[in-house]
């Protein structure tokens, strides 16, 4: 602990102020003499990572920025690489950044957007950044990635799985690494139908938002596709934090698989109410009656106790893959913090090395050039396999992660077990496919 | 009594608000975006002051205020014009009809069955946005501007980009003036300029209205509604109208808060929202003209500034010391910055309820008394 | 029939959940004349209580298994809680029955809790506004959440429910319905019965003990009590020590139904004030039968059937405001809940 | 005429008859005592007159006007002040925005957005407000906190409260309720100055004889929710229903 305290020191040395000033100065250059909105003119770069801090989900903004420290260490060639070294592309040197060392300002999101926006605007005012980066909701990442476009800010979204961010509200700024509702269903749908037949009747139980609402779209459609029915769609109240009048009625719905469309706390009540019901013990239509998590994250499956045992869901990563990235990264993470990385944690540290490598490669921060630079690019070694950039709407294709919630756990991390690895071929869409339809990607904007 | 009259507080207040890029630039807090959120919320606060301040009507529900004037100027956005003036005027218009509804059904109680009246409308309005009415609010994402709007009144913008919010021209986010002042680098906007002419000139409405008769009313209301019925006077329509314009001075501040940054979201209807305006005035001194905007900065810069200093941050503050004494500053301070600074607001929110009814300017009034006072004691001692 | 029959069950087991907190609200503002914004943290820190238990109970000791690894590639280290390798059989029971053990230990705890927060900070309020109680208590919510944030996170943490009571029972064949049609988990009815025991038994404290007659004839009437030489302060600080008892049981037995968080406290803070403003600020009864009343509200509002009839009238997911709803209902035709008196909080 | 005229007025609260029958006639310029045992229904009847109360059935009228139903507001408008039993003022204003608070609801009536007028610099109302003080002789305390003064202080805010709105009808609610005998005969010096000064016609309700029969040209007795006599103080003296009412009551 106390050579990463070392470093961290050191790192911040450069620009530390000691006495009246509350936080780093700024870095921030006369705005009319720059090409593109807080172009570095020193010996570093500032990086904005904006998580949830408080708020339900504070543990999971805690994850991402301990990727985020990881990350800039392995940057700046501290420690030992991590995924640097599985990383296909080889443009980074370990360097810092264009050869400027990389610093960071953090924040905290709220999970607001108001406060999400407030928190980025001071990154990108005061601290100078010319990156920001995370997020662990679709609404806050939409909200910033907004945000960004009007600035002329590159934002690489963090945790945001609506199909929104990378359909009806994308930007030409905003990058996403994570997978999304559709690709969800699309991997899920094979599975289930494999595991469970074709012949099921499925009760939706949907958060009343816009992510469950397209969560609940893509799922319906993929397991349609495969000959379930739909028997009903019961939309539940966002402050809801007791489902069971919910999940009362469902068995006796004529039903036999219940699909949960709830994320983070919601996912967790609801879960813990269906499996009090005793859902999982019925028979129902001569079959066993089963649920089905659609978007799993393994924090919050921690909070779900055993009650997760069995249940089907898909995840983006997982730490337990077995591919070089994944192992470098989780001997990495694990090394330094003693646990193993969530996947919200995977995918900000992933992020970071991307914006990274781009800017090496287009040999600037100019957002118009990164956005280039990363538009179309293929890539490997991040743990998720052969990825791809599209170009069209700046939406990572990989391969999806089927889980499923492990019976005998060897330890409190050790909660889901890889089902599949559905490939990346089936989980693509065109741009225009009509989940995603709405939006424009609009004109890259490098600011003043 | 008085320390000062009225125009010498204005003139003060005013200069003080006009050279907040400088004055601020030592706390770090002197960047556009948290400037204008001071004005803004500073805004809300004086609003919410006139009804809370001076008729003692406590209100969970004015978030729903602010989030109806962020909607109703971000739609005059998206459908007419990028001009502010239509949309804060909008803004205005629709929370004033707003609180006059909400208002009306709300005031038929008293005490805390107002409170919680008040907060069933907020949270109604806030579930409602977030979900039912995503139409219309766009839900959870809030509410945008896309590149297919129609925007009737301006011409064709740029291919690709989104245009920015101006007055006649002027754009909110951009910086006119960037000196360097003492090592420290300003930056004077437009934006933070439009928030601040409106902070003022709410400023002075709320100290014409404190001063009027009509406030002398609503003071009255607060002390004694019983004797006020029985003096003739119809006390209905004094709180509906108090009610109406604090409505209007929040619907003002989300038509600001969407002008500056052309977003809505649901959350803004919440009622911690709601409470945090409560906090602001109290915090400040409520009934004073003043406290208000006091705490509506001491708490948004508690929210921006104290919520970004991470460990990393405290090493460098401590860099000096020892690394034991500095490992253990750190160990003690982090839990109460960065992801704590719930926990320091919290606490020192207590402090001030607890040993400062009258907020911070009951605070500083103390202070003052105390050095003057220290101030006679030396002088008498002299004497003697 | 059997949905109704259902969703009414539904609504008393979620209803006693609201009458507990909102009966304990009403305590300590009908014997103390205070507003506490901070009994939400307190049922909070009762279901926390649970957590610091089952925490205790599986400290381990740690071995070294050289056949297995963890997911670093080091071996594995096994661990067996202390209590089980000390008391064999006894140990496991313990594990096992953690939440309903806990309660006991709550009960004390939260007492000490309750009266310390009402010597300490409470006290001092007696004679200020109600708004400084609601902002000053708030303040304190805030700070307890902050601080169980600080040491357990910000995720839920599940509790579970002993073996023995895990599951659930088909009341429907019991009663005559077809089979799966009314069927309930085990550990919900055991809170029902508990919210109720718990209920009837502050109820029969009130009113069958001397101790319980003083505080009621005090909530009637502190001054004429004053007066007669009682110390009712002395008796009112005790009365919010057991307010704070019944807030934090009714935390420990919650957390096997949904696994308890730092924030769990604000989200039913909120909900019992109405409940209680709904009751009639000061009334008990008020209280119980508004609890019951919205749970019930609550529970039919979320039916599918009545979900899509409201909305073809025009109110879509009429759930999302249901209790709200209610609230502006009752108060603008009852003016003071439905059971409230007179000049009570109006000023 | 009178300025004032109360006719069968009944009120229940369940069972209890609280008002039964009453009638009540008060002349213009006259002080009328309203006097009676405790219970015998005095405040329910002075209630019912300013609005507080609406009676079951019978008719209130003011210069001719009916005012039942009306809401309290409305009824001081028409030209009915009333003083409390305990002094009612405006606790945390001072003791001259106590005075110019009726001031403005006599001028501006019951409602009135006056929001950007300065009431400082009301020269009409601040003269008015320093005169009836002077008359008080409380202009010395006019800057002090209201809700600091002492108990006959109060009393007398209150009555100039009442009296700068220039009523037609003034009620009076016990105002000698709890006083010393000194404070009582400085209150009968105070009523007798403004009868002399302003000619208002009062209704008194009292329980000290000594007061009643210092002030009243006429008096009411009320008992068991009826009136039961009424006339001049000499002849309510010796009237055998009043003793009967009295019972006990030594002073009488």
């Amino acid at each position: 602990m106390s050579k990463l305290i070392m470093n961290r020191r050191g790192l911040l040395k450069s620009g530390a102020a000691v006495g009246a000033g509350v936080a780093l100065p700024t870095i921030f250059t006369a705005s009319s003499a720059a090409a593109y909105t807080n172009e570095p003119t020193g010996g570093a770069v500032t990086l904005g990572f904006n998580v949830p801090q408080t708020g339900p989900y504070a543990d999971e903004g805690a994850d991402e920025l301990r990727a985020y420290m990881l990350a800039v260490k392995h940057l700046n060639g501290e420690g030992d690489g991590g995924m640097m070294n599985t990383f296909s592309s080889k443009a980074l040197q370990g360097n810092g950044i264009l050869g400027k060392k990389v610093e960071y300002v953090t924040g905290d999101t709220q999970t607001k957007s108001d406060a999400a926006r407030a928190s980025a605007q001071s990154m990108i005012q005061k601290d100078g950044a010319v990156m920001i980066t995370g997020g662990s909701s679709s609404g806050v990442a939409i909200a910033v990635q907004g945000l960004c476009q009007e600035a002329g800010i590159i934002f690489m979204a963090g945790l945001t799985h609506s199909n929104d961010t990378t359909g009806k509200d994308k930007k030409a700024n905003g990058f996403r690494h994570f997978f999304n509702g559709y690709m969800s269903g699309a991997a899920l749908a094979p599975v289930l139908a494999d595991m469970y037949g074709t012949d099921r009747a499925a009760y939706h139980l949907t958060a009343d938002y816009t992510w469950g609402w397209t969560q609940q779209e893509s799922i319906q459609a993929a397991t349609e596709a495969k000959g379930w029915s739909t028997v009903a769609n019961v939309l539940t109240p966002l402050t809801a934090t007791d489902f069971s009048s919910y999940v009362a009625p469902v068995l006796n719905s004529g039903a036999d698989v219940l699909v949960l469309n709830h994320y983070g706390g919601n996912m967790v009540n609801s879960l813990t109410s269906a499996v009090q019901f005793g859902l999982r013990d019925k028979m129902v239509n001569g079959k066993n009656f089963e649920i089905v998590v659609p978007l799993y994250s393994r924090l919050m499956a921690r909070g779900a106790g055993e009650n997760v045992k069995g249940i089907f869901g898909s995840t983006n990563w997982h730490w337990s893959l077995q591919d070089e990235g994944s192992k470098a990264f989780v001997k990495s993470f694990g090394e330094e913090y003693g646990f193993p990385p969530s996947q919200a944690a995977h995918t900000t540290y992933c992020q970071t090395l991307l914006y990274a490598d781009a800017c090496e490669r287009a040999g600037t921060f100019n957002p118009c050039g990164v956005g280039e630079a990363l538009e179309g690019f293929d890539f490997d070694g991040l743990g998720n396999g052969p990825t791809h950039y599209r170009a069209e709407d700046h939406q990572c294709f990989k391969d999806v992660l089927v889980v499923r919630g492990k019976e005998n756990p060897t330890s409190e991390f050790d909660l889901l077990e890889v089902v599949q690895v559905t490939p990346r071929a089936q989980v693509e869409y065109a741009v225009d496919h009509p989940m995603f339809a709405g939006g424009a990607l609009g004109a890259c904007n490098p600011g003043s | 009594m008085k320390l000062m009259n009225d125009r010498t507080l204005l003139i003060i207040f005013a200069a003080f608000v006009l050279a907040a890029p400088l004055i601020f630039a030592p706390t770090g807090a002197a960047y556009p975006d948290l400037l204008q959120r001071f004005a803004i919320y500073g805004i809300f606060a004086i609003g919410f002051n006139i009804l809370f301040g001076l008729t003692g009507y406590l209100s969970f529900g004015h978030a729903a205020f602010l989030g109806v004037g962020s909607y109703a100027s971000v739609w005059m956005f998206k459908l007419l014009t990028m001009n502010i003036i239509p949309a804060l005027i909008l803004a205005v218009v629709m929370a004033g009809l707003f609180s006059l509804i909400i208002g009306y059904v709300s005031l038929r109680r008293s005490g805390i069955y107002f409170s919680i009246l008040t907060l069933a409308f907020a949270q109604m309005s806030y579930n409602l946005a977030y979900s039912v009415l995503t139409p219309l609010t766009n839900g959870e994402t809030g509410l945008q501007l896309r590149l297919d709007d129609p925007r009737y009144l301006d011409g064709a913008s740029v291919e690709g980009t989104l245009p920015s919010t101006n007055l006649f021209g002027l754009e909110m986010k951009e910086v006119f003036w960037n000196p360097n002042i003492l090592g420290y680098d300003l930056q004077f906007n437009y934006g933070y300029y439009v928030c601040a002419v409106l902070l003022i000139a709410s400023f002075y409405i709320a100290m014409r209205i404190f001063r009027s008769p009509f406030g002398l009313m609503l003071r009255a209301v607060k002390t004694n509604q019983n004797r006020l019925r029985y003096t003739g006077i119809n006390t209905r329509p004094y709180t509906l109208t108090a009610f109406v314009i604090s409505g209007m001075f929040a619907g003002l501040a989300g038509g600001l808060l969407a002008t500056m940054d052309p977003l809505a979201g649901a959350e803004r209807m919440q009622w911690t929202v709601g409470g945090e305006v409560v906090l602001m005035v109290v915090l400040g001194g409520m009934g004073t003209l003043i406290g208000p905007i006091l705490g509506a900065v001491f708490i948004k810069y508690f929210e921006n500034i104290f919520s970004k200093i991470n460990e990393g941050v405290l090493h460098s503050w401590f860099a000096i010391m020892p690394e034991w004494l500095d490992n253990t500053l750190v160990a003690i301070v982090s839990p109460f910055v960065g992801k704590g600074w719930h926990l320091t607001l919290g606490a020192l929110f207590m402090i001030v309820v607890i040993f400062l009814p009258g907020g911070l300017v009951d605070g500083a009034k103390r202070i003052g008394g105390w050095i003057t006072g220290a101030n006679r004691r030396k002088a008498k001692a002299e004497a003697e | 029939m059997d949905a109704i029959l259902l969703q009414l069950l539904n609504g008393l087991d979620k209803g006693s959940a609201y009458a507990l907190i909102a009966l304990g609200l009403t305590l300590i503002f009908g014997t103390l004349g205070v507003v506490n914004f901070a009994h939400g943290a307190l049922f909070m820190i009762g279901a926390f209580i649970a957590v610091s238990f089952s925490k205790l109970m599986e400290i381990s000791k740690i071995t070294i298994d050289p056949d297995k690894v963890d997911f670093l590639g080091n071996p594995a280290k096994i661990k067996t809680p202390y209590v089980i390798e000390w008391f064999g059989n006894f140990g496991h029971w313990l594990v096992e029955w953690s939440v309903p053990v806990s309660v006991l230990l709550a009960i004390p705890i939260m007492i000490l809790i309750g009266i310390i927060m009402e010597r300490g900070l409470i006290k001092h309020f007696y004679n200020r506004p109600h708004a400084d109680q609601i902002l000053v208590t708030f303040g304190l919510a805030i700070v307890l959440q902050e601080t169980i944030k600080l040491f357990f996170g910000a995720n839920p943490i599940p509790q579970s429910s002993p073996d023995l009571l895990k599951g659930s029972v088909d009341f429907g064949v019991l009663v005559g319905f077809a089979e799966n049609t009314i069927i309930y988990p085990l550990w919900r009815l055991v809170y029902f019965c508990f919210s109720a025991v718990l209920i009837a038994s502050v109820f029969a404290f009130l009113r069958f003990t001397t101790f319980g007659m003083v505080v009621r004839a005090g909530m009637e009437d502190r001054e004429t009590v004053g007066l007669l030489g009682i110390n009712i302060d002395r008796r009112f600080t005790i009365m919010f020590g057991v307010a704070a008892a019944v807030a934090g049981t009714a935390g420990v037995m919650y957390t096997p139904i949904n696994p308890p968080n730092y924030h769990m406290g604000m989200d039913f803070l909120v909900l019992s004030f109405v409940v209680v403003v709904v009751g009639g600020m000061g009334s008990l009864r008020g209280a119980i039968a508004a609890g019951f009343l919205l749970g019930i509200m609550e529970s039919f509002a979320s039916m599918p059937l009545i979900k899509d009839a409201i909305a073809a009238i025009g109110l879509p997911s009429i759930d999302q405001i249901i209790i709200y709803l209610v609230a502006v209902v009752v108060l603008l035709v009852r003016p003071r809940g439905l059971m409230g008196k007179a000049g009570v909080m109006e000023e | 005429m009178g300025i004032l005229e109360v006719q069968n007025v009944n009120k229940h609260f369940g069972g209890l008859h609280a008002l039964n029958n009453v009638n009540l006639d008060v002349e213009q310029g006259s002080v009328h005592a309203l006097i009676g045992p405790n219970g015998a229904g005095k405040s329910t009847f002075l209630n019912c007159l300013i609005g507080k109360l609406k009676p079951d059935t019978g008719s209130v009228k003011f210069n001719g006007e009916p005012v039942l139903g009306k809401a309290p507001h409305e009824i001081n408008q028409l030209g009915v002040s009333r003083v409390f039993q305990t002094p009612e003022i405006f606790g945390e204003l001072s003791v001259f925005e106590n005075v110019m608070i009726p001031c403005l609801a006599h001028r501006d009536g019951a409602f009135k957005i006056n929001a950007f007028s300065m009431v400082m610099k009301d020269k009409e109302i601040r003269q008015k407000a320093e005169d009836i003080l002077e008359d008080m002789g409380m202009k010395d305390k006019m800057n002090l906190h209201s809700g600091s003064l002492s108990r006959g202080d109060k009393r007398r805010l209150e009555m100039a409260m009442c009296l700068v709105q220039e009523p037609k009808l003034l009620l009076l609610d016990e105002p000698t309720a709890g006083m010393a005998r000194a404070d009582t005969n400085n209150t009968i010096d105070l009523l007798k100055h403004i009868g002399e000064t302003r000619g208002i016609t009062k209704v008194i309700i009292e329980h000290d004889m000594h007061v009643v029969f210092s002030l009243a040209t006429t008096i009411s007795v009320l008992a068991q929710g009826a009136i039961i006599a009424e006339g001049l103080p000499e002849d309510i003296k010796g009237h055998p229903k009043v003793r009967e009412a009295y019972l006990g009551e030594a002073e009488v």
